[in-house]
């Protein structure tokens, strides 16, 4: 890891005070852990499985970006998405092949967006949900109406509350749709998550401390009017297909739950630019 | 390290080998389909693979183009498991970068670049597995990869290594050998011209000594383009024979 | 047709505005743009608030670690704060590490912090020579119309208002620390530093709170950092057109006037939430 | 007034394409009509045949510089060859960050193309009108010409920093200091007059 | 090499005058032009190239792309964690930020202007040392300036005292250290920061002593000028 | 990552081909081309493999070394994957030009072996929090011809299969300090379970029907597949979606169930493969890139 010369850094060493409480009397930290999950799996046998939690999405609040929206879920998660429409792309190494234009994503986690140590999460999994947002995208946008240009996307997850993925994708697309870019479809994005246990049924939009405890999880993207499925990115302990399948059907119908409320806040945003100009 | 006995006094070597002889060279071309030209070679534990693209148009900025002949581009790169010490990238470090250039000199010398004006020869080499003579290994399978991929050369190049130890020259060292820190002379060399393609030397070694050192290496580079020279006609005789008929 | 006018010649346009002592959003050449706070919307972070200044928007979360103070000053503890621009607040920053003015405003804010002594770094640590907090103050940039550097300054001591960090105690027998995370105390805030900036236009004319087109257009700016007492906390014009001793004096007077409406707005805020 | 406007996001079902024939922000998809812009639908009466169903957004759609469009576009650098332009406007719409182009020697005019001279045509700092002839192949950028009366300088400034005045299609003359300078002169339409 | 004693106070700059100074122009063959500012014991090396070629995305149609490479004397250019030294990129903004200030970077549109710092020793009042070799290289690479600039650090002590130019051991005591660029027009303040804090007056005081000290610079520039010159 | 570029014609050729269940090269929809799996072919490395199926051909040194174990997992050790696409596969890779398809490829990775139950990695734990045993997996590719993914999963496999970490003893000492000694016997080592190593399989969907093991050229012809990674009981370990399509999700269904059983066979004849040449001992003829 090269080091970073371009921002401040502070001790070479640091931990969480949450680390700390666990090593001090180690009996009464561990039942203080256990105390936790049990609360957890009590909560879980309280909580439906199919229950969505309050999502929240407002499109068009950034001044500098041509698109933008805001999601966030009743658990915590706060994710803010940037996208531009075309601009010139930079000449692609060797890409001539390219007719229609490209769609590029980033994702980024604020350092403070999680519980626990400030650096838990890395590089690398920012640039895998990137690669993922693009997936779940690319199947959404009419890329062959922009020739040799360049579209893109930045997210932003303010707050990690579980699901944070799923909420990055449909804010992703609302921000797209929002600056006016050509869309076959809206993408919708839902989490999943199995608890351990033999028998354990998947939940949906898990939270964090749900998550963290999962055995498997599995993000789905859907684009609800073409009913295509434009994502999907899962793993965790091994269980027969039909697990999953119940998983994705579940997951599935979380998207065309989810959907009416990005598409009010989609109308919403429209209503809101073209007012200025009637009035 | 200065306890380890790298010549006894019978004149063996810690692997048991004379002061002049070689590793097992066992060496194979045409490995992959999809490149132009690929080789792999073995020289004792050294186990390098070449492939050879071109010559095709320039890739990336066609400014770097020469009008008068074509680029030859080379990467080196070592496999991260090649070393005993798992190595964390596998190009692009100060080692690999000199490497690199060493190569591209070597072989803008064989290969009969004028021909092919403004255009690009790619040759890639990858260290698999690393056990002393890292560069010669890569020299020695860029030409059979060269050759296969049919670029015209003025002639072989074979490259071979030599230490000086206990007042004797040794030929193509192996790692403990060249990690004693003595003296050591990588040398490529056209063995038919006998012309020097490329020449360096670690370490100190006293210049009456140079002479000799040298011998013993470009003797070993003949022996070494006396196997290389046995696969290629082995293997166009294979080629043809399919073709044949 | 004026659209076109401003994307042709933006500065005549701008002028034009000038001149009739007004700028195209309808302030006058004094008057900031609203400014709100939001303190805690992040509930990950162990402080946090949202500043927003007209539409530039900036958030600031501080993260309280643990680490063994440094060796030249084992009774102190550590600040450290990182500004940053992601491509998501403007076209103009590329993805990857920071560029220049992020890492220009990351030094301009551990600068602010060191120089106004907002926080007393003895404060931070927890036992001599063996335990300090780290607070990791990251403030990111989430829609960038100019004046970063008010907002980013304001962000921060709005977050580290908010900061609650837990109880920890050093444990004298085993010389392992304890943490309580049930009980938790507010930082000590020494003083509070409020930043405002001017752009200056055509060499002469000074604006308050310039917009991110203000700031492209204008011939230099200058930030200028106060606290409650009016003692100057940082000076910074980072090169730009030249100006008089007297219209820096103007410059810092107009600053202390800001102070206290800023510092009303905290005082308003950290009262609104109190009472929960 | 019409009925309150109907506002749509991508993917929404508007129609069959029996009903209606698309327009633009929409496309088909197994004989239906689709939404795939977030804006207001709006549905056109024609002259002949179906009425035409479009989805549109105020004045900042995302537009693409398209083969045939007049784009207005400033001079950057020339030399001998060609000159190199960033394009600020596609028709009367302004684009969101500017596109490079390349409005070469040969495209310049229409006759005597091998008399043109680039330097005697544009300056930097100019602002043309062209039109898009070609998106470029993989290395060059869009291809523009002037090749046409209605195109070339419409701004341009002389040494002394004064806005030019045309004075015929190849001659433009500086108010203040009267020099004359060469310029690919465009017949200006009536709608640019206003700046 | 040129000279200035000004009265001298043993061990740094003293109360209001200036360590002693020199500068050499001209004394790198590769750069277009080149200057050392030797202040007390610190020094800077600039080097200026240009206005030359410029790389694509840097280039401005109506300006020179002006860029400033501070190297400090060991590791990389970088925000150093130890506050009250480095802040690489902060100082690079200042320094090209004033340059563009003065130079009539619209005489050369398109090109590039590359400067280089190197910092050789840094024994306190660093920033303003940096500042004067970069007005020297543009001057001894003999770009159109508006007008000249110069540097001059001043130090608040505890007891309230003034003191310019001050050392590194004297930067550190100071109650506040403040750092201006003075351009040569009108005395005006092209570039100020500071460390540490002080009062309104404080600042106007400084100020007003860093403007006398900018005038010995200026003339020092002028006669160091004469000098080269006169040498043809 | 290197593609060809097919016309138009040469895709709806392809594409009606797999509709017959009859592809370019013979095969049917669910058939693996013809694989070849060799361990032990680098010999400093703790297990080695090199799998080609068809023109792709993937080579991975398993490497042990001793490192801390993680925080929150402090009883046990830990894999780290590296991917280096090398040049040798296509002049695109070259410098870091591979890095992108690298690190996308080492993620999957990653998270096909974030299941508990893949590799026993309290095994791995030496002493704990103290001194674990890292397995660095490197992946190698030197030729691509379509499936990385199935290919690099064997090639993984064959490798953990091959690996063998010596053992260690801790030693403590009356003042508490821990010394660690490693075996002087090469063969006393520790062996890895790999029965619960997933293979992945991705389906390629061309057309309307979707294929296993896709070559270069059907992969030019499909916008989208679905990865899949199945244990050799046919339990499902990881789901992904690759490529620039979306898949109807009656498709994924199907592609599921295909997976599991396509996935199961692939286990068997690979464990067949490694049993035979494990049987062989040192007596087996290496063949390494000589063959």
């Amino acid at each position: 890891m090269p080091l970073d010369h371009r921002r401040l850094r502070g001790p070479e060493e640091s931990q969480p005070p949450e680390v700390w409480a666990a090593a001090a009397g180690a009996g009464g930290a561990a039942a203080a852990e256990e105390e936790e999950a049990a609360a957890a799996a009590a909560a879980e046998e309280a909580r439906d499985p199919c229950a969505l939690r309050p999502l929240f999405a407002r499109a068009g609040l950034l001044s500098q970006a041509e698109g933008s929206a805001y999601v966030e879920l009743g658990g915590g998660t706060k994710v803010l998405c940037a996208a531009w429409g075309p601009r010139e792309a930079a000449a692609e190494p060797g890409g001539g092949a390219a007719a229609g234009g490209r769609l590029v994503c980033e994702f980024r986690r604020a350092p403070f967006a999680g519980r626990g140590p400030r650096a838990a999460a890395g590089r690398e999994a920012e640039r895998e949900a990137a690669a993922a947002l693009r997936e779940a995208l690319e199947p959404a946008v009419r890329l062959a109406r922009y020739p040799r240009a360049r579209l893109a996307v930045s997210a932003l997850l303010l707050q990690d509350g579980g699901s944070a993925l799923a909420a990055a994708v449909s804010a992703a697309a609302l921000a797209l749709a929002d600056a006016g870019v050509e869309m076959y479809d809206l993408a919708v994005g839902c989490a999943l998550c199995r608890p351990p246990g033999a028998a354990a049924a998947w939940l949906l939009q898990p939270s964090e401390p749900e998550e963290r405890r999962a055995a498997a999880r599995l993000t789905v993207a859907l684009l609800p009017s073409l009913n295509q499925v434009s994502g999907l990115l899962g793993g965790g302990q091994g269980g027969p297909p039909d697990s999953w399948a119940q998983a994705l059907r579940l997951g599935l119908d979380g998207c065309h739950r989810l959907y009416p409320v990005l598409r009010q806040s989609l109308l919403r945003a429209a209503r809101r630019r073209a007012a200025p100009s009637t009035a | 390290m200065a306890a380890l006995e790298l010549l006894s006094d019978e004149g063996y070597r810690a692997d048991g080998r004379r002061a002049a002889e070689l590793r097992k060279v066992r060496a194979r071309m045409g490995v992959f389909a999809q490149a132009d030209g690929s080789a792999y070679i073995e020289q004792g534990n050294t186990k390098a693979l070449a492939v050879v693209y071109g010559p095709h148009e320039m890739r990336g900025s066609r400014s770097k183009a020469l009008h008068d002949r074509a680029l030859v581009n080379c990467q080196y790169s070592m496999a991260t498991f090649s070393t005993s010490e798992r190595k964390r990238r596998p190009h692009g470090d100060r080692k690999s970068s000199e490497m690199t250039l060493h190569l591209k000199q070597t072989f803008e010398a064989a290969i009969l670049t004028q021909l092919y004006p403004r255009s690009q020869i790619d040759i890639y080499v990858q260290i698999l597995q690393a056990d002393g003579g890292n560069y010669c290994a890569c020299v020695n399978a860029a030409t059979l990869a060269v050759i296969d991929a049919g670029i015209p050369m003025r002639d072989y190049v074979c490259a071979s290594s030599a230490g000086f130890v206990e007042d004797t020259p040794l030929a193509d060292l192996s790692y403990i050998e060249e990690a004693s820190g003595g003296p050591q002379v990588a040398l490529a060399l056209l063995p038919t011209s006998e012309q020097i393609a490329l020449l360096e030397m670690n370490s100190r070694l006293h210049e009456d000594h140079l002479e000799e050192v040298i011998e013993a290496a470009s003797k070993a580079c003949k022996a070494v383009h006396a196997v290389l020279d046995q696969v290629v006609r082995d293997h166009v005789q294979e080629v043809t024979a399919l073709l044949g008929d | 047709m004026a659209t076109a006018f401003k994307t042709v010649e933006p500065l005549e346009y701008y002028r034009r505005f000038l001149k009739e002592n007004c700028r195209p959003d309808g302030r006058e050449l004094g008057e900031f743009r609203a400014t709100t706070v939001n303190i805690g919307s992040i509930t990950t972070a162990d402080g946090s608030a949202l500043v927003k200044l007209g539409n530039t928007t900036v958030i600031c979360g501080v993260k309280a670690e643990l680490a063994a103070p440094p060796v030249d000053s084992p009774n102190k503890g550590y600040i450290v704060p990182n500004v940053e621009l992601p491509s998501l607040c403007s076209t103009r920053f590329r993805p990857g590490p920071p560029g220049e003015e992020a890492q220009a405003a990351s030094q301009f804010i551990a600068d602010v912090i060191e120089n106004s002594q907002i926080i007393e770094k003895e404060d931070l640590c927890i036992a001599n020579g063996k335990l300090a907090w780290v607070l990791y103050c990251d403030i990111i940039c989430l829609d960038y119309d100019g004046n970063i550097l008010d907002a980013s300054t304001f962000a921060l001591l709005t977050a580290l208002k908010n900061v609650q960090l837990p109880a920890v105690t050093v444990n004298e027998e085993t010389g392992l620390s304890e943490v309580n995370l049930k009980q938790k105390n507010p930082l000590i805030i020494r003083k509070h530093p409020v930043a405002t900036s001017f752009a200056i236009f055509d060499d002469t004319l000074l604006i308050v709170d310039p917009t991110a087109e203000e700031e492209d257009l204008a011939t230099g700016t200058v930030t200028i950092v106060t606290d409650e007492e009016g003692r100057l906390c940082s000076v910074h014009k980072p090169g730009g057109s030249p100006l008089t001793g007297a219209k820096l004096q103007d410059c810092i007077t107009r600053a202390v006037t800001r102070h206290k409406e800023v510092k009303k707005l905290i005082d308003k805020v950290i009262k609104s939430i109190q009472p929960k | 007034m019409a009925p309150p406007a109907r506002y749509c996001v991508p993917g929404e079902r508007l129609c069959s394409t029996g009903e209606a024939s698309a327009g633009s922000g929409t496309y088909t998809r197994h004989g239906f009509i689709f939404a795939s812009l977030a804006g207001c639908l709006e549905k056109r009466n024609e002259e002949s045949g179906l009425p035409v169903v479009s989805v549109v957004r105020d004045a900042e759609s995302q537009l693409l510089p398209d083969v045939g469009a007049v784009v207005t576009c400033k001079v950057c650098s020339i030399n001998s060859r060609f000159a190199k332009v960033h394009i600020l406007y596609i028709g009367s719409t302004p684009l969101k960050s500017t596109f490079r182009g390349t409005i070469r020697r040969e495209d310049i005019r229409a006759t005597e193309k091998d008399k043109v001279e680039v330097y005697k045509s544009f300056r930097p700092g100019d602002i043309v009108l062209a039109k898009v002839i070609s998106l470029g192949d993989a290395q060059s950028n869009y291809l523009l010409s002037t090749a046409e009366n209605e195109l070339g300088v419409v701004v341009a400034r002389s040494e002394a920093g004064a806005q030019m005045v045309p004075i015929s299609w190849c001659e433009m003359q500086c108010p203040r200091t009267h020099t004359k300078d060469f310029r690919k002169v465009a017949r200006v339409q009536p709608e640019f007059l206003q700046t | 090499m040129a000279t200035a004693e000004e009265e001298e106070d043993g061990g740094g700059g003293g109360g209001c005058c200036l360590r002693p100074f020199s500068c050499e122009q001209g004394l790198l063959s590769r750069p277009d032009g080149s200057a050392a500012f030797i202040q007390g014991d610190t020094s800077v090396l600039a080097g200026l190239y240009g206005p030359g070629e410029v790389k694509g995305s840097k280039e401005l149609p109506d300006q020179a792309a002006l860029e400033v490479l501070l190297r400090p004397k060991v590791g990389l250019p970088a925000v150093t964690p130890r506050l009250g030294r480095g802040g690489g990129a902060q100082r690079e903004q200042l320094i090209r930020r004033t340059c563009e200030a003065v130079l009539l970077g619209a005489l050369h549109p398109r090109t590039a202007v590359t400067l280089v710092l190197q910092v050789l020793s840094d024994i306190g009042s660093l920033l303003s040392c940096c500042l004067n070799a970069a007005c020297l290289g543009l001057l001894d690479a003999g770009l159109p300036l508006a007008s000249l600039f110069c540097g001059v650090t001043c130090a608040l002590r505890p007891d309230g005292r003034l003191l310019l130019d001050p050392t590194a051991r004297q930067e550190q005591e100071a109650r506040a250290v403040l750092t201006f660029a003075i351009d040569s027009a009108d005395g005006k303040v092209l570039a100020a920061t500071a460390k540490g804090s002080c009062s309104a007056e404080e600042l106007q005081q400084c100020l007003a002593a860093a403007q006398r000290a900018a005038a010995t610079i200026f003339r020092f520039y002028r006669d160091s000028l004469r000098r080269k010159y006169s040498k043809w | 990552m290197a593609s060809v570029v097919l016309s138009e014609a040469e895709k709806l050729y392809i594409v009606h081909g797999v509709q017959e269940d009859l592809r370019v090269d013979g095969r049917g929809c669910e058939d693996y081309r013809c694989a070849e799996v060799e361990t032990d072919v680098v010999s400093n490395t703790s297990g080695s493999a090199r799998a080609k199926l068809g023109h792709t051909d993937i080579l991975v040194g398993v490497k042990a070394e001793m490192g801390t174990p993680k925080l929150e997992k402090p009883d046990e050790g830990y894999l780290e994957f590296f991917v280096d696409c090398s040049a040798n596969a296509t002049p695109e890779f070259e410098g870091r030009g591979g890095e992108e398809l690298g690190t996308e490829i080492a993620n999957t990775l990653y998270r096909i072996f974030s299941s508990e139950s893949c590799v026993d990695l309290k095994s791995l734990c030496i002493n704990p929090r103290e001194h674990c045993w890292v397995l660095y997996v490197d992946v190698l590719l030197l030729e691509c011809g379509g499936n990385l993914f199935d290919a690099i999963s064997i090639a993984v496999k064959a490798a953990l299969f091959n690996t063998r970490i010596p053992k260690v003893r801790v030693l403590e000492d009356e003042e508490g300090s821990k010394e660690i000694e490693l075996s002087d016997d090469p063969y006393d080592c520790i062996r890895l379970n790999v029965d619960e190593v997933p293979c992945v399989v991705t389906l390629s969907k061309i057309g309307y029907r979707h294929v296993v093991d896709a070559t270069l050229q059907e992969e030019a012809c499909s916008l989208a597949s679905l990865l899949i990674s199945v244990t050799s009981k046919g339990a499902l370990t990881c789901m992904k979606k690759v490529g620039k399509g979306s898949l109807d999700p009656e498709s994924i269904f199907e592609m599921m169930e295909t997976g599991k059983r396509v996935g199961k066979s692939l286990h068997t004849s690979l464990q067949k493969i490694l049993d035979e040449e494990e049987s062989l001992g040192t007596t087996r003829q290496k063949v390494g890139f000589l063959g």
